[in-house]
């Protein structure tokens, strides 16, 4: 029998190592695994390339991550100039990669679906292209780029079975369907739990093929 | 530069005369700042979709604090609303509707936009330590029109309306129109075009407040 | 008030001229627009280029395009040698395209959501690769593949409301969404209408926004 | 080539000594013709996922007659069911799992296998005027491991396992092991390794019958 639950934090963390590149989901304050975020924090992993769509928020385990020296590297799509990750950066001590947000999500898309590289125009004509590969593809300016993959994502849901099956809630999937098809180790939180097939087939948001784990994490368990 | 005879429009005020140009059933993403704003001045009965990066279409106005949904938020992280009929979609499927053209408007802030259409709004310096990028690149080449709303000079009074950008760029050619406190002018291919202004401001003491030159419409 | 249903075929079929590139939905006998299609050769428009899974089947609308001489060029995935499409092929009067299939669903996508070209793998080392533009990866040899752009797409949904929010059942979907996003003009037949807000937000397949028209054809009105 | 004493596998029986070697969990696509029939001979109580390329995730058998569901139908056209847990999705969500690295197995049938994993399988010939491509292409190249099934040799003996294969590649470099009607051989960097035969019959009648070297295991 399929059981892709874990019974415990310890479970879910089980082999993330140093130096992994870590994918995590969430816009904002939604869809954040922040359990999982702490879990992670707990391992002790240091070296991390991390791949979000900000530097962490004040506060966010995240946060608590860089402020320990856990991350080496921060992908992201911007950096409050006030936060730890700026800080970090301009002492020197974090490697910082600032992308766009639809070429983020897109380069994640790619290394989900199989795609070795594509072309995009954004950010062709931008600071962004100094020194990178362009091509004009009918008279528009396009820079080539190659697909974001994770050793690990961490992912929230709102409900999810023993198969990996997410559903998500309202803005809650943001980055998580996407991460979870790009990561080798996809570990899912979750506050609710399904038996099989209590998930309706055209409900299922993210199908169980892309979670090798899940987390039960109900809710108002963990803030932070 | 000269001082304006006239009071300039505040925030809400640009934001209403941009919502006034936006027709019924177009699909529309709001940038953060006063673009944002726009959605409280379209009537609810002319449908508009708005559209949010974070994976929104169809999206609604602020919900009074009592129904409040933790999980539904814009790209600004402001507590939204859904319209009926709207939906869910996730980031990569977000962007693909800003990048694959299928938004009939993107309406951005900026720092400056060049008459021929270039826009800067994401950076001030090109050796500013962090960068702030986030979306707009990705929105500001892919949408079927791209306006601007921001004041027509900074606070110290430097025009913003320019010949070339001095800030970095955010995508070039891609501006089709601007709205701003005195104005609204479309950028065409001989560059800006004054469509409107406020009453009693003339054209040449817009001229004035402007570094690119203008065309009467 | 948006409201994309239209009265009759003739406001369905409104403005689709010569020399269209029409894609087509459904995949088998499974959500295939047969209604637009049949209007579509009604319509008679010609030197139509068809995209489509694969040519015609026996009896089918698309067969009768084909036999019609309506079609100057069909870009599909394969052709059964014994069809009315192969006949045409060898006898000059068809241009064939015959691409892999996740290469043509990648292709619509592409188009649909703004990427102007990608490599990939599929087809690289084969015949299909002759003459085309090729590029080591990871030392992986892959085809640049450009986006495959409908004027208009025919496609066949479940339910459908007045802002063209589509439900599909079961596999009716295949290439139905990716056509709708890789489209001008997105056409879609439905079983069933909905009320504005009737299809639940996590359960709606293709968001009206790639959709721009919906014909009601009730279950069993059409066969063929 | 010497006629053969014992009696080959048929297209059942291949198929079931296929099924023997999938384990609990893996995410398997099954090409048409033989692979198809490998389904079957898959205990239900052995929870592995059928993924089928019009969009299903988690098929299940053949439905009876009078349960058919017409909107319910696998990449080779026939009915079939879903399982508790399973779900659909889009063509383009579908082949992102084929060539996105997420089939643990793949098993299609081929004309021919190289020794060095290359595949034939979707024409007879270069100049065969209309092509049946299909998806076969994406599923080789994408899949973490590729199986064939397919007969030992043509119904005129002639050995399909191969040096180099005489019909237009699938892919190259791809397949992993082969299911014939006589043996199971895994493609190893020294090329063809035989890990099972059947009953009776010899590695050097094996090899009489195949055109590649053959090594021991």
């Amino acid at each position: 029998m399929i059981d892709k639950f874990v019974p415990s934090m310890a479970a879910a963390m089980e082999g993330i190592g140093d130096s992994a590149t870590v994918l995590l989901g969430g816009f904002a304050d939604v869809g954040i695994p922040r359990a999982l975020l702490a879990g992670l924090v707990d391992t002790g992993a240091h070296d991390l390339t991390i791949v979000a769509v900000a530097g962490g928020r004040e506060g966010s385990a995240n946060e608590r991550l860089l402020s320990l020296g856990r991350v080496r590297k921060l992908i992201c799509t911007f950096v409050r100039p006030a936060s730890i990750a700026a800080r970090l950066f301009q002492r020197g001590e974090l490697e910082l990669e600032i992308i766009p947000q639809g070429t983020l999500a897109e380069r994640l898309r790619a290394a989900g679906a199989g795609i070795p590289a594509f072309y995009t125009p954004t950010g062709a004509d931008t600071l962004l292209a100094e020194g990178r590969e362009t091509r004009e593809i009918n008279g528009r300016l396009c820079l080539l780029e190659y697909p974001l993959r994770g050793d690990v994502a961490l992912l929230e849901a709102w409900r999810a079975d023993r198969w990996g099956n997410l559903v998500y809630r309202e803005a809650q999937q943001n980055f998580n369907p996407v991460m979870a098809m790009a990561a080798d180790l996809a570990i899912a939180q979750t506050y609710h739990t399904a038996e099989l097939g209590e998930l309706e087939p055209n409900v299922i948001d993210t199908p169980g093929v892309f979670v090798q784990r899940v987390l039960h994490v109900p809710e108002g368990e963990i803030h932070g | 530069m000269a001082e304006l005879a006239i009071k300039p429009l505040g925030r809400e005020a640009m934001a209403e005369r941009v919502a006034r140009d936006i027709p019924e059933g177009w699909l529309v993403n709001l940038g953060i700042g006063i673009p944002t704003l726009i959605a409280d001045f379209v009537p609810e009965d002319r449908e508009v979709l708005f559209h949010s990066e974070n994976g929104i279409i169809g999206m609604g106005k602020a919900p009074p604090k009592e129904q409040i949904n933790p999980f539904l938020i814009n790209a600004s992280s402001q507590h939204v609303t859904l319209r009926q009929g709207g939906s869910y979609i996730h980031h990569a499927d977000s962007f693909a509707i800003a990048r694959g053209g299928h938004l009939d408007l993107c309406v951005l802030g900026a720092f400056e936009v060049s008459d021929s259409g270039d826009i800067a709004n994401w950076a001030r310096s090109a050796d500013e330590p962090v960068k702030q990028v986030g979306g707009a690149m990705d929105l500001a080449i892919g949408t079927k029109r791209l306006w601007v709303v921001m004041e027509h000079t900074t606070k110290e009074g430097a025009p913003r309306l320019v010949q070339r950008c001095s800030y970095p760029l955010t995508a070039k050619r891609v501006v089709k129109r601007v709205y701003t406190n005195l104005a609204v002018l479309d950028v065409e291919p001989r560059g800006f075009v004054v469509r409107d202004m406020l009453p009693g401001l003339s054209f040449e003491a817009l001229q004035a407040h402007t570094d690119a030159r203008l065309h009467q419409a």
